[in-house]
């Protein structure tokens, strides 16, 4: 298993190949993009900044937690960071696994996790030049 | 004592740093820390971050101490 | 969306392109291997063979159900036929969507009703030279 | 009347075809295909099959004409 933090463009079918295995069924690989449209605003492209080590900590314990629990050692994490355009790549998760539902499992497991725990911060640039921290507990206006 | 206390994304913007020093009554924890940090923003609409001692998230109750890396922590917003 | 039964080897890569759009969010990719190991049996090949116009029927059933359900008409999914070696892929799902959360139901979705009703049977290559076809309900011996 | 079915998979090795002519009675149903089926293939351990009729699965009770696909289905493995 492996996860990183990086700043350069991610390599979803790299990570998939990292991952795959004879005794493997079945791999999944789940890609998180830049989104046009974001809360009905139009998006142009996000700052993805984080907490350098804390964030590879926080990823690696993470991705330690889903291979104990789901049982795979075959499981393949980047997040990027910087500022990405419509349609990047800002996380990458491959996973390998002798059974699908596992593998499917683990990937739910390893996103949603990331989503809540990983110190990574985005800044979204809209089409009347305005950016603004996304907040994800905020309350909706 | 005083600590230094690392800012990331809206905290570093609004305070325009990616650190600050803040004063600390003795033998703190990180609950005094937000509050000195809280008292620091002095008003500006921030969210509530939590905070990190040593690269992992720790309670209000948790010590800190000199030498700790001491980070706040705001809504992360990653993947 | 679309969905082929085809006799050469899958391409993961070409299928999540094919779904991409700058209006998604997150892209998931599933993808069925052979393993060299099942019900503790050593396998060095699989034989798939299909009932080709009624496979691609309820291949293509089962992916509008797909999009009506989720939300989504970024689906794209290829089943193989024919004898694959040990690692190779045959099946690829690949789905885009704006939200994480439906672009994972539909792909477990899709792999779920895929195995269940699309009418494809596969015959194991044992290491002892024996040869099986793969019965689902048989009950274990 | 006569009717061609479609074998894949176990039932084909089995019967040695990809298709074979069963005798079934006037105005058949899918029933009936299966036990002209299940007699042709005399006793060999096969799994019980459905039926699909023109590419959709068919229930029991459900009518077979002239000109109609008709094929087994052994348990599916795909994916």
């Amino acid at each position: 298993m492996r996860s990183a933090v990086v700043d350069h463009p991610l390599d979803p079918t790299a990570l998939l190949a990292e991952v795959a295995s004879t005794s493997s069924g079945a791999s999944t690989l789940f890609v998180g993009t830049v989104r046009r449209v974001n809360d009905g605003k139009d998006v142009t492209g996000i700052d993805y900044s984080a907490y350098g080590p804390m964030a590879e900590a926080e990823l690696a314990t993470i991705v330690a937690e889903a291979a104990a629990r789901f049982g795979t050692e075959r499981i393949a994490v980047e997040h990027r960071v910087g500022t990405l355009t419509l349609g990047e790549a800002s996380i990458v998760i491959a996973v390998s696994h002798a059974r699908r539902a596992a593998a499917m499992d683990a990937q739910r497991y390893l996103i949603e996790e990331i989503k809540k725990r990983v110190p990574v911060w985005k800044r979204e640039h809209y089409a009347d030049g305005s950016r603004e921290w996304v907040d994800p507990t905020a309350v909706p206006a | 004592m005083e600590l230094d206390v690392l800012l990331f994304a809206s905290w570093a913007e609004a305070l325009g740093a990616q650190q600050v020093r803040l004063s600390l009554p003795s033998e703190p924890r990180v609950a005094d820390v937000l509050a000195a940090a809280e008292a620091r923003a002095g008003g500006r609409p921030l969210p509530r971050p939590l905070v990190a001692v040593n690269h992992r998230y720790a309670k209000p109750d948790t010590p800190v101490r000199a030498g700790d890396e001491v980070a706040l922590i705001p809504p992360v917003a990653g993947g």
